[in-house]
């Protein structure tokens, strides 16, 4: 062995130490090189598994994809959002409960990667992750750290059939709150490409919406709408009670489901009239109609028209009852909230006018003063259009 | 051997570099057109990366840091396309990029012709997508993590581009050169009006010139003649107004504007019907300069008509 | 010596760059890829051979040369500058690319001191064919040092051998195939030093084994007597 | 040094260290790396380990790391040995060889300034021109003028930075989960500030990384050996205690560092002491105050030139790292001073037994202006950190 050493084996042996360091801690390095990656890559489905409850094992699917085009936030164009990746969600005996989409949407700037969780046994979206984003201004995310749990919360176990499938948006984030939301919008349309699932799709426009100040049919419902629907402009006339739920139709087309359905989201988004007056009822025998107007708190402020025995005027108002909160804490010091509002109802009685509102009571005044305009434009009804 | 004292040396030395002159002089001759052409061969490859050359004018404009590539429409020579080929200071050496721009602001493609960064980060900037769409807009910019210098200068050269390309496209790639020939037409009354029938007046104002048309002592029509500092030279315009204080037509008669934009003033319809109501007024986008001067002459007659028409030119 | 020693004692023994270290600056500059390390020895062997052959045809005539020693300098300098500018405009024209990556290095043949040194030391003195042959030696010595430089830099550079134009061999796999990347640091300056530092070494490195056998045998033969 | 010694560095005083020779030195050197050795092993493999994010044989890599550094270095002198010598290329006076030139540590060094992620190829390229071209090319121990580990370190960080940051760069198993450690190691993100000009402060510089105390413990983003202070404190404790290094010289050089941070810290609007803190605590201050300006063989031997060498080394980095382009302005200052340590160590040896007299006067009053011109021109220069890094980064190409 010495021997061996002090003629060529030295040189060899060094050589072969210099190669097996190169080889194998090479392989060493490489190994670990990759474990970065697929470190990386765990911790990623880990955090997907995260927003399915029952979820055990990801599945890698390609999916059908959908080429559909939305607004940029912020300017005209138009870009489709991109799917990244695209999971099926097994549950412990292996059956698929969940599919989640990472899809790339437009913020302030482009690369807005969220993953959108989607329950297939409910056709529910159930979680939304931001994966990453770019909306940054210098050193501080400060649009997208506007975005808080609350308007998180808007994305969880939110059905996929319903008409309106949107989310508010946040004030200050408005753009990184709209990346969001396409984003959750394409996820559906990914998922009802790739699952037997219909996306609820109405074609409606309120053109004019107006209060029924007929008596004889004022207990039925509360108001008229003019609506247009269907891809072939059909036009109706529909009324509708207090909270927009289709009654009848008076006239023109028969009307689908599909619109009497969407009628009361479509009517609440649409804001044709100032919707404060809500119709309590009207007792024929009496000829008291009772109404409530939305002060600080809905419907809070109660009142009673009296209608004289031609039907054709009002006769008197009587204030009822209301729910504001009188002890002024919003820094109202002059008489009474009873007291302002009788004051305008005296006031309407004996001169037909609207009194300025009152410093102090702003709400509670423009809340009366609403019901004095309502009442007003019911006296005319009544008088045959003067 | 004795004679030799220098000069004789000298003889020969001069009587070598001659000939070699002459040498250089006939391999010149043989090699100039070719070396001319491959330039711009070398040149426009690059170009045609992103543009078919044969389909458009090119034009060259050299700045301070750098060439812009003017590729104008062969029918009507609107400016298409700009290609900048600007430099900014990397890491290394300067960074050079050509950045080609299409005429509605997109990015059509930019590629780095020049850099000398550091091996391995810094020349990632090679062939790397900086996600620049917009020409106007650098906000989308992705810089490389571990390159910063290298990609501040990339976009460095972004941020210049952003900064001149509206402009550019709009006229003002030629505001440090005034064209050579102002726009210069014989303009008289007759162009307006049948000279004939009416006794003309002329009376100079401040700013130029009214030629009064009457008929029976009465005031028909007005003919203002108005000159006014455009953007390199005065603008100057006849406007012919009616009794009614209707526009009947203006004429610029003498201009000296920015090729492209700026002469559109000529032969443009400003909108400008009622002499004395400037509200219509259609400026020029891209031409403010030369149409606020058009803008102020028709001020000043705007102001001044209806007294003229009154009779205050007589006083 | 023959002529056939006048030719090799360029490439081997008198080698410009390795032997007599000179025209450094070229050489380091233009090492980067094999093409322009060949582009630059064509022009070397032009402004040469013709250099060489045209100071010698000048400095044997007797008178000529009697009438030139004085002023000797200035008309190499014209002569190879004349060369040189015809190289620069017909490469110009022909192979621009390479004219754009050999840069300010084809003007700066002029003062490379192999071709004014080779004009001093031997076409002055010297008959016409020699200093052919001569400049034909040096200037393929030259070129041989400068392609093993540029081999050496361009693979361990970028792991490429550019040839001419596109002919070009990929030898990135062998990085592949020990799992590790080119090391860009040869096309950079310091790695011309570096790799020509190495070079040297291992040439001063057989060399000196050579010399050492040459004194043993001389040795020897001297104990055989 | 000839003068009054003889032979080649390192030397020791025999009044001081009894029974002591350079195999004390260097057996004393590896003790006082091993707090460094142990720590990095403990931060970037064991501490992640414990934590779930790493696996065993990841644990063990930066371990093997540190021992492949000192391994490679010692086979690449044994071949180097071998091949140079034929007469003697046995057995037994190659290992004597070895022994005698204390391969190991320039290469146990290295591998601890080099980032955990750095694929062995790169560490035997480092090593390679450590050990061959930084140390035996220039003559073996005692006579090279470069320290070894620096060169290889300085040399692949400016060529093969890339390859290192491709294949994981300086986060360990659990800092890459962080969403804080935005770019790199926090001189990584000082160098983003004074690159674009923006001020800085508190929160965007200390406050990713926890507070000042993780800066001492070392649980920051860095180099394997170069994070933690207290680890390479006590290694350097021992070392005093051993009389291997002087103390004044890693204080001299902390201290100028400390110094001249705190007042660039003022003129550019930072008062607090949290900067100059920051400023010795990041980076490899404190590892190149004790482990690299106290080597015997490339730093000034007397006491009047350690003490020079170090007030211009401190300089020059805080010169390179605040005015420069460059993040860590410890090595190439130490590279830099590296070739100046032979005339500081000469004319302070004249000095010392002279006086200030000719020549060592003259030296001295030069050597005193130019140090005032570096470090005028550091403070004024670091004001406006963004107008002045061009020129500097001009210069340093040059170099």
């Amino acid at each position: 062995m010495k021997e061996f050493l002090n003629k060529k084996g030295l040189i060899i042996v060094l050589s072969t130490l210099l190669l097996i360091v190169f080889v194998f801690g090479g392989m060493y390095s490489r190994y670990m090189t990759n474990q970065i990656d697929v470190n990386e890559q765990n911790r990623y489905e880990t955090s997907l598994l995260e927003l399915v409850n029952d979820g055990v094992t990801l599945e890698y699917f390609d999916a059908e994809g959908v080429d559909k085009s939305y607004h940029t936030p912020g300017s005209e164009d138009e870009y489709s959002p991109s799917l990244l990746d695209s999971y099926k969600v097994m549950d412990d005996s292996n059956v698929e409960t969940a599919v989640i989409y990472v899809i790339e949407t437009i913020g302030i700037s482009a690369g807005f990667v969220a993953a959108y969780a989607i329950s297939v046994d409910d056709d529910q979206l159930l979680a939304v992750k931001v994966i990453s984003h770019n909306e940054t201004d210098n050193q501080d995310n400060r649009y997208f750290n506007r975005l808080n749990d609350a308007f998180f919360n808007q994305f969880t176990n939110k059905d996929l059939d319903v008409i309106d499938f949107s989310v508010d948006t946040i004030a200050g984030a408005t753009l990184s709150s709209l990346a969001l939301d396409i984003g959750m919008k394409y996820a559906r349309e990914l998922y009802a490409a790739d699952y037997a699932f219909e996306i609820i799709n109405v074609i409606l426009e309120i053109n004019s919406l107006n209060y029924n100040y007929d008596l004889d049919t004022i207990n039925e419902f509360s108001f008229i709408a003019e609506i247009t629907f269907d891809e072939d402009d059909k036009t109706a006339i529909v009324h509708l009670d207090t909270d927009f739920n289709y009654i009848d139709t008076s006239s023109g087309d028969e009307v689908t489901q599909g619109v009497i359905d969407a009628l009361p989201v479509f009517v609440s988004k649409t804001h044709i009239l100032c919707l404060d007056v809500t119709i309590e009822g009207y007792d024929e025998t009496t000829r008291e109609l009772s109404i409530s107007v939305n002060g600080y708190s809905l419907a809070s402020v109660k009142m009673i028209i009296l209608i004289n025995s031609a039907l054709d005027a009002v006769e008197n108002v009587t204030f009822i009852s209301s729910d504001e909160s009188y002890d002024y804490s919003h820094g109202y010091s002059g008489s009474g909230v009873p007291e302002v509002e009788q004051g305008y109802i005296d006031g309407f009685n004996s001169q037909g006018v609207i009194l300025d509102e009152t410093a102090g009571a702003t709400v509670t005044s423009h809340a009366m003063g609403r019901a004095i305009e309502w009442i007003k434009s019911l006296e005319i009804a009544l008088n045959g259009g003067n | 051997m004795k004679n030799n004292n220098g000069l004789i040396s000298g003889l020969v030395l001069l009587s070598l570099g001659l000939i070699c002159g002459l040498l250089l002089a006939f391999v010149n001759e043989l090699t100039v057109e070719r070396i001319e052409a491959e330039e711009l061969r070398l040149k426009f490859d690059a170009i045609e990366e992103f543009y078919d050359i044969a389909n458009y004018d090119l034009e060259e404009i050299v700045l301070e840091n750098g060439t812009i590539y003017v590729l104008k429409s062969q029918s009507n020579s609107e400016i298409e396309h700009l290609v900048y080929s600007f430099r900014a200071k990397g890491y290394g050496e300067d960074v050079e990029m050509l950045v080609a721009v299409n005429k509605d602001l997109s990015v059509e493609g930019y590629t780095v012709t020049y850099q000398n960064e550091s091996p391995g980060i810094g020349t990632k900037i090679v062939g790397n997508d900086f996600n620049y769409n917009q020409a106007d807009d650098v906000s989308t910019f992705d810089s490389i993590g571990g390159a910063t210098v290298s990609s501040n200068a990339v976009k460095a050269i972004f941020t210049e581009v952003s900064e001149r390309a509206q402009s550019d496209f709009n006229g003002g790639l030629y505001d440090d050169e005034p064209i050579d020939e102002p726009n210069e037409l014989e303009i008289t009354v007759d162009d307006f009006y049948d000279s004939d029938l009416f006794d003309i007046e002329e009376v100079e104002i401040e700013q130029g010139t009214i030629y009064i048309l009457r008929q029976d002592n009465q005031i028909e029509h007005l003919v203002y003649v108005i000159s006014t500092p455009g953007y390199h030279d005065q603008i100057e315009m006849f406007v012919a107004v009616n009794k009614d204080l209707s526009v009947e037509d203006y004429i610029v008669s003498y201009s000296n504007e920015n090729e492209g934009y700026g002469t559109k003033i000529v032969d443009r319809d400003f909108n400008y019907s009622v002499a004395n109501d400037l509200s219509t007024f259609d400026s020029i986008s891209g031409a403010t300069v030369s149409s606020d001067a058009v803008r102020h002459i028709f001020s000043i007659i705007a102001e001044r008509t209806e007294d003229d028409f009154g009779g205050g030119l007589d006083d | 010596m023959t002529k056939k020693e006048n030719f090799l004692k360029g490439i081997f023994k008198e080698n410009p760059l390795f032997v007599a270290l000179l025209g450094m600056c070229p050489s380091l500059a233009v090492t980067t890829s094999v093409e322009n390390a060949l582009g630059m020895t064509i022009a070397v062997v032009f402004v040469m051979v013709l250099s060489n052959f045209l100071i010698s045809l000048i400095m044997s005539n007797e008178k000529l040369a009697a009438l030139v020693k004085p002023v000797r300098i200035p008309v190499y300098i014209v002569v190879i500058a004349t060369l040189v500018t015809i190289v620069e405009m017909l490469m110009h024209a022909y192979l621009i690319s390479l004219y754009k990556s050999l840069g300010i290095f084809i003007p700066l043949i002029v003062v490379n001191c192999i071709i004014l040194g080779r004009a001093e030391a031997f076409a002055a003195e010297n008959k016409p064919t020699d200093s052919i042959i001569d400049g034909l030696g040096m200037a393929l010595g030259f070129g041989v040092a400068i392609l093993i430089v540029s081999i050496f830099r361009e693979f361990l550079g970028t792991g490429l051998l550019t040839i001419w134009g596109d002919l070009q061999f990929d030898l990135n796999f062998i990085f592949d195939f020990l799992r590790i990347s080119p090391l860009g640091m040869f096309t950079q300056p310091a790695g011309a030093f570096i790799s020509l530092g190495f070079i040297l070494a291992i040439i001063a490195a057989v060399s000196a084994k050579r010399q050492e056998k040459q004194i043993n045998q001389v040795k020897g033969v001297k104990a055989n007597v | 040094m000839a003068r009054f010694a003889g032979g080649k560095a390192p030397f020791l005083r025999i009044s001081d260290q009894k029974g002591k020779n350079t195999n004390t030195i260097m057996r004393d050197f590896l003790i006082a790396l091993l707090p460094v050795v142990l720590f990095s092993w403990y931060k970037n493999g064991i501490q992640v380990f414990l934590d779930g994010n790493i696996n065993f044989f990841e644990m063990l890599y930066p371990l093997f790391l540190i021992i492949m550094g000192g391994f490679l270095s010692v086979v690449m002198e044994g071949i180097f040995f071998y091949v140079t010598d034929k007469k003697n290329n046995n057995l037994k006076s190659i290992s004597h060889k070895l022994t005698t030139s204390y391969a190991v540590i320039p290469g146990i060094i290295l591998a601890l300034l080099l980032p955990i992620y750095t694929p062995i190829w790169v560490l035997m390229v480092a090593t390679f021109i450590a050990t061959i071209i930084g140390k035996m090319l220039f003559g073996g121990f005692g006579h090279n003028i470069f320290n070894p580990a620096l060169l290889g370190y300085v040399i692949v960080g400016f060529t093969l930075s890339g390859f290192i940051t491709d294949a994981g760069g300086v986060f360990n198993g659990s800092e890459v989960l962080i969403d804080s450690y935005a770019s790199a190691t926090p001189l990584g993100i000082f160098a983003q500030f004074s690159n674009t000009g923006e001020a800085f402060s508190f929160a965007t510089l200390v406050e990713p990384y926890g507070n000042l105390w993780n800066f001492f413990i070392g649980t920051i983003p860095g180099g394997l050996g170069e994070t933690s202070a207290l680890a390479i404190l006590i290694g350097g404790i021992w070392l005093v205690a051993r009389k291997i290094i002087k103390w004044y010289t890693p204080v001299i050089y902390i201290g100028t560092v400390f110094i001249l941070s705190w007042i660039i810290g003022i003129n550019v609007g930072e008062s607090g002491i949290w900067f100059p803190t920051y400023s010795i605590l990041t980076g490899g201050v404190m590892f190149a105050a004790v482990f690299m300006i106290t080597e015997p063989v490339t730093t000034p031997t007397n006491p009047l030139g350690k003490v020079v060498f170090a007030l211009f080394l401190g300089t020059l980095t805080v010169l390179f790292r605040f005015v420069g382009n460059l993040p860590e302005g410890v090595a190439t200052s130490l590279i830099l001073m590296n070739i100046f340590a032979i005339p500081i160590d000469t004319y302070s040896g004249i000095i010392r037994t002279r006086g200030f007299k000719k020549p060592g006067l003259s030296f001295a009053s030069v050597l005193f202006v130019i140090f005032i011109i570096i470090v005028a021109y550091t403070i004024i220069a670091s004001v406006n950190m963004y107008t002045a890094f061009l020129p500097i980064i001009n210069i340093w190409q040059v170099i």
